[in-house]
């Protein structure tokens, strides 16, 4: 680790808006760990942190929910050095509670009226549209709306009227008695990776580092898992 | 008759209490001072105002009772009403605004229009047919008003100041189209108005509104020659002095004591014209019964002529030709002596 | 002619900076079209779908606003009632909300489970989640609001005596109110339109969250926008200019048009 | 006192269902919140945090709007120069724009890679991505044009000839705009404040886009129960309803007293 | 001279084109049909319309010259304007609609209040003073517009029928009130009016404008002996005919000659005034050397007295008692023969 001197500041972080609890969480253990710190977020979709950081928005450190945006931003020449993966997730049924319409599988999503499944561009719905089209589920447009990100891809289940969600593990498991999760076999499931990486512009380096690598680390690694995340490696 | 109407209107610190019959046909003139209560009334009579207590019965038909709960809203009445500020309506031509009534009582568009443009060339304004108000100057508004009013076919007529705003010739002319379109009228019509002479040519009977109540009512004749307000004499250009009689000796509130030559006792009005008070710079002789020196108040000019205002101890006015004014070095302040003949003063109850 | 003076210089300033204020960012946008793909961007059934579904959408808002906002917003100006100052509150209230949480109260009502919603669908089958009717609902309940704020505002500058002379000129009260009131108060109504025609077009929020963002069905423009700025984002670019192309069109020949047919 | 007749009973029923159809889903958000945990979801410092901040750029927005709103509604109002239609549309679109498109357009333009964020920069270091003065300005982006619109309007109904007759009274063109102008048309702008302020209030797209989402910096009250919707539903629905405690009363006090202010 | 106009201004269809000059101390009173252009030229001049050409100068500094590209904003004109329809600011009481004034150029708010009180007291409106214009009178309405326009304490005066809603009472006193505030007013001023009486009692000069265009100015004796125009001979309730004359001989248009006693030639007005034509239901012997028959056109009852206009082939107007309108049975189309005496037909160039 760097000196103490260098390690004091604030230093801003965008995230990938479905790591708000847990990176919240993470921040203030930080900055216990390192007094004189402190961590900022910036909780959007990854695409929506892109363009900003693309646009040149004072951020120090971008972590992504999806290798797709990172690499938008790696192109474009924003980060500096390398990027990480911290975290992996992978895809559940979420159906009402009780699962009355008998949803076990992702083919049986086709019985049902509408599903909810993340935009296309979003790393959820790219997942899920992989999933279905690993296991020939054909889906038509009009049982499909769309959340613009996972949460609220969610929410259409657990408070709106759509019967059914494919979502991440990490967030069916906070469902609880607003929905029932039905699993899907690793054979017809989809993983996908969170990478994080230091943005060029950033004006406190140490810092920013001592937050990847804090993400990275044990600390890092139990509250990710804690939140239901699945291992980096 | 056909309106019968007791009004009482409260509106804030003023109260309106009136009562007015007027026969179908009949033409009654309110007159009053300002913020007497004139547009209250013609307000009320048209539905604008609902009565606090009283009604309003037009053949027969109650308007409005609020004992018994009766209120015929404004578009049920029938009423058409000059409005003493016009309100034209800004986002329509003149055509249209005298249209607006015929099309809101059902007459079919060609019609309205047809009728809207007749009643404009009555009027004088057929140039003006396609513009808006904002175009017209006061008088031609003024018209306009009054063809939207007369071109809905009313029941009853009210003409808030219908003329106020017309120059000298369209005034004669209106006036007189006017009173022959009244005469023709079947219903009754309540003009009001601050002008004497239009009262005289339109109007049968005069009513006169002060502070809400009727102070006087009758017709012309009967009104000038016993006037019993200060308003009403200053209308017909008379003087009014109140008094008590003691045979042909009337005493004014100040103690002065006037020659009169009827007999008469108690509370009285006495009236003096004007022109019958004669002035001079020197005591007068000769035979006048009241002679007394005074003091001149103000002098209005009225072309050859001049109204002079006099001090105590009796405040009358005279009119005297201007050559008297200056021959006799009258100026405001200015010390004088006036006399008036007995005979020429009218003494009757109060 | 009336006197027409030339405004002072530093209001022009001002109302300049303004001005540029809001379109520097357009201009941002129109740099960013790449404009050899624009026309097939533009064209896509998605696209295309978006933009008819938003039209309706927004064009049944601003109908349904005028039928139901200007008889409330006529009471709220005109009648004295104990709770009017509540009840124009209330009116006002869908606006703050943000319309993600605006989306969830519609839910609450008008969902599957919600306070009216479950007997509509028990009693007469009827679902507005992820159906059109439902798109225009949470347009309409966003929206709203400002129509209703606009149109009060200007009734309470309407004078009353011009009212009263169309009265005793025979006209009824719906008459009155349609020859002489509204087209006093058309500049207010014709803004008010816009305003929730914009605000309705421009919805995003309570709309994904309560209709559901269902191609063809519900997925208006800024649902399309969201879905191509997440991926491409010169698409979303492309729609978002449709979008302002259309309004300019609409807004500009739309106002001409209303005034003077109001006014005739 | 003028005769106050009894609305029309048609008129009273579309009233009474339009304040359902906006009051029913506030009941459904107060149906579910859970009180237990009520105060202490508000009193979070994130919660309070977002609270202050919100009506601190809410209300910098309403203050920035009516500096620059109404010299532009003026000038596009009473003077007649080429491209008024098109400057009056101009100060329209940001209303029809999707909220993130905004953003996007806003960083395209103030971003510090943007055609006037890059020199601002550069000169004078301003950077305005993620900051408070970021957030306002989103907010006065999306949410200025509801004030123009509705002034302008407003402006239009004003009879010259008051004006006038103040003119001739010695008042200069400012004291004539400030003492009759803006006194006759106090209706209609408290009502366009309010809707801007309400808006404004509302603001999360363009704000999370071009200002972020920043606790204590730029995380309005719109932003945290987003953030709160990804992890507690009942957080998001207390924030919503604190929102729309503090919007009520501060509309339904600021409106007589403003009103007052400006009469006096 | 001190205030010195040249007038021309072009509304759509309406061209004005007026030459005007007042004196410091000086009233002239603007008559005029309904839309001959008085409250433009007013407007004009207050700065409220600019000139297409011509100029406005007072007390020799140039208020407006398009030719030198001058135009001195209203605001820095110091004019009072009373306007037609008074203009009150609804949102303000009837005090601070006077003080506003005041207000505006620079006085302090307790002064400025102190002034309005003052001049709502000269006004007789004392008891109005927290009351906003919708509560008024049209009366006290008009009476505030004219103590807001003197409060300010203005350089040139500019009043646009000032006393068309005043009652008769209030008129009389007003126009006394404003007859001597004019006298002590040290600026020119301009005065417009349907009233020749208030043209008499507060002008010294007359300014007939019809149609835009000066017809006739002049003192009011001056107007009134050799009236110019129909309007104005309305105006004076004189008759005026135009024709050419030969010696004394006068040759109407339509070729009736009339006897006259006055020696001229070529185009003249000629003026008979009402009361001099006679009515008779027959022939009539004795001196008139203008005898003729001819129908009753329109009779206008006025009070005691009414006026008869005659038809074809003299057009004009007698004034006779009603009891001579009564015994000579005459009526609307009735026939009747009317005489002149020589000597009562004035005659001059036209
Ligand atoms: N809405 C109102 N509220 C309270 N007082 C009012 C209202 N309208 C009029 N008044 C008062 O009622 C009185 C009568 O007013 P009204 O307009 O009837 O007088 P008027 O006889 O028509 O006078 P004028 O000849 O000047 O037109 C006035 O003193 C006026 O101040
Ligand atoms: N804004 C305008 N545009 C076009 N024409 C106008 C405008 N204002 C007035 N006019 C016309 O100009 C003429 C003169 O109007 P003005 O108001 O000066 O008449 P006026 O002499 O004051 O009449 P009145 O005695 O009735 O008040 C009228 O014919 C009127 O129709
Ligand atoms: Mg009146
Ligand atoms: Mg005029």
């Amino acid at each position: 680790a760097a000196d103490a001197a260098s390690l004091s500041g604030t230093i801003t972080v965008s995230a990938a808006s479905s790591l708000t609890s847990v990176f919240t969480q993470l921040g203030r253990s930080f900055a216990l760990a390192h007094p004189g710190a402190t961590v900022a977020f910036n909780f959007a979709s990854s695409s929506t942190l892109a363009t900003q950081i693309e646009q040149g928005a004072p951020a120090d450190v971008f972590a992504s929910a999806s290798t797709k945006e990172m690499g938008h931003v790696q192109r474009a020449g924003d980060i500096a050095g390398g990027v990480s993966i911290f975290a992996r997730n992978t895809l559940a049924i979420v159906v009402k509670p009780g699962n009355p319409l008998h949803i076990h599988s992702l083919a049986d999503l086709v019985k049902v009226r509408v599903v909810a499944i993340c935009v296309p561009s979003a790393p959820c719905g790219a997942a899920a549209r992989k999933a279905l089209a690993g296991s020939h589920v054909v889906l038509p447009t009009s049982k499909i709306t769309l959340g613009q990100d996972v949460k609220s891809t969610l929410a259409q289940v657990t408070t709106g009227d759509a019967d059914a969600a494919i979502v991440y593990v990490s967030d069916a498991r906070t469902v609880g008695a607003k929905g029932s999760t039905v699993a899907i076999p690793t054979s017809e499931n989809v993983i996908t990776s969170y990478p994080i990486g230091l943005v060029k512009t950033t004006t406190r380096r140490a810092l920013a580092w001592a937050w990847i690598a804090y993400v990275l680390g044990p600390v890092g690694q139990r509250a990710l898992r804690a939140a239901n995340f699945l291992a980096a490696h | 008759m056909s309106l019968d109407a007791e009004v009482s209107v409260t509106l804030g610190p003023f109260e309106l209490n009136v009562a007015l019959r007027v026969d179908d046909g009949e033409v009654v003139a309110v007159l009053g001072p300002n913020g007497g209560g004139k547009t209250t009334l013609v307000r009320a009579l048209a539905g604008l105002h609902s009565l606090r207590a009283g009604h309003v019965t037009l053949d027969g038909v109650v308007l409005d009772d609020p004992s018994a709960r009766i209120f015929v809203a404004p578009e049920h009445r029938q009423c058409g009403v000059v409005f003493q500020d016009y309100c034209l309506f800004a986002h329509l031509t003149t055509e249209e605004n005298v249209a607006f009534g015929p099309r809101s009582r059902g007459v079919s568009k060609a019609d309205a229009h047809h009728r809207a443009l007749e009643w404009l060339d009555t009027m004088g304004l057929a140039g003006t047919a396609h513009l808006r108000p904002d175009r017209l100057s006061g008088g031609q508004a003024q018209r306009v008003a009054l063809a939207r009013a007369l071109a809905t076919g009313p029941r009853l007529l009210l003409l808030d100041e219908p003329m106020a705003a017309l120059d000298a010739g369209a005034r004669a002319s209106v006036r007189h189209q006017l009173g022959r379109h009244l005469e023709g009228f079947a219903g009754p019509c309540v003009v009001v108005t601050h002008d004497p002479l239009d009262a005289a040519a339109l109007a049968d009977r005069l009513l006169i509104v002060e502070d809400g109540h009727v102070v006087q009512s009758g017709t012309l004749a009967e009104v000038t020659a016993r006037p019993r307000t200060a308003y009403v004499a200053e209308l017909m250009g008379l003087n009014l002095l109140r008094g008590r009689a003691r045979g042909t000796h009337l005493v004014l509130a100040n103690g002065t004591t006037l020659q009169t030559s009827v007999d008469a006792n108690g509370d009285v009005f006495a009236v003096i014209a004007p022109r019958d008070v004669a002035l001079y710079s020197s005591p007068p002789g000769g035979s006048p019964r009241n002679t007394w020196s005074t003091r001149v108040d103000e002098i209005h000019r009225l072309g050859t002529r001049a109204r002079v205002l006099l001090g105590a101890p009796v405040p009358i006015a005279a009119e005297v030709t201007s050559e008297a004014v200056s021959d006799l070095g009258l100026g405001e302040g200015a010390p004088v002596w006036a006399s008036v003949k007995a005979t020429q003063i009218d003494v009757y109850g109060a | 002619m009336s006197i027409q003076r030339r405004p002072p210089l530093a209001v022009v300033a001002i109302a300049t900076a303004t001005v540029a204020f809001l379109a520097v960012p357009l201009v941002g946008l129109l740099a960013k079209v790449s404009w050899s793909s624009l026309w097939g961007d533009l064209t896509s059934p998605v696209a295309t779908a978006a933009l008819g579904l938003s039209l309706v959408c927004s064009l049944w808002t601003v109908v349904i606003s005028l039928a139901f906002g200007v008889p409330l917003a006529w009471v709220l100006a005109r009648f004295d009632f104990p709770g009017r100052s509540l009840v124009r509150a209330l009116a006002t209230l869908p606006m703050v909300l943000p319309p993600v949480v605006g989306g969830v109260a519609l839910l609450l009502a008008f969902g599957r489970n919600g306070i009216l919603g479950r007997p509509l669908f028990d009693v007469f089958g009827v679902q507005l989640t992820f159906s059109t009717a439902g798109a225009v609902m949470a347009e309409t309940f966003v929206a709203m609001p400002f129509l209703i704020i606009t149109v009060e505002a200007a009734l309470r500058t309407v004078d009353p005596r011009f009212e009263e002379a169309a009265a005793t000129l025979g006209a009824g009260r719906w008459k009155v109110f349609r020859r002489v009131t509204l087209p006093t108060i058309a500049p207010s109504l014709v803004a008010g339109s816009a305003l929730t025609w914009a605000r309705a077009l421009g919805e995003f929020g309570a709309t994904v969250t309560f209709a559901g963002n269902i191609q063809g069905r519900t997925q208006t423009l800024p649902l399309a926008v969201y879905v191509a700025l997440e991926g491409n984002e010169q698409v979303a670019i492309a729609l978002s200019l449709a979008l302002l192309a259309v309004s300019l069109v609409i807004l500009v020949s739309l106002r001409g048009w209303w005034l003077g047919a109001i006014r005739s």
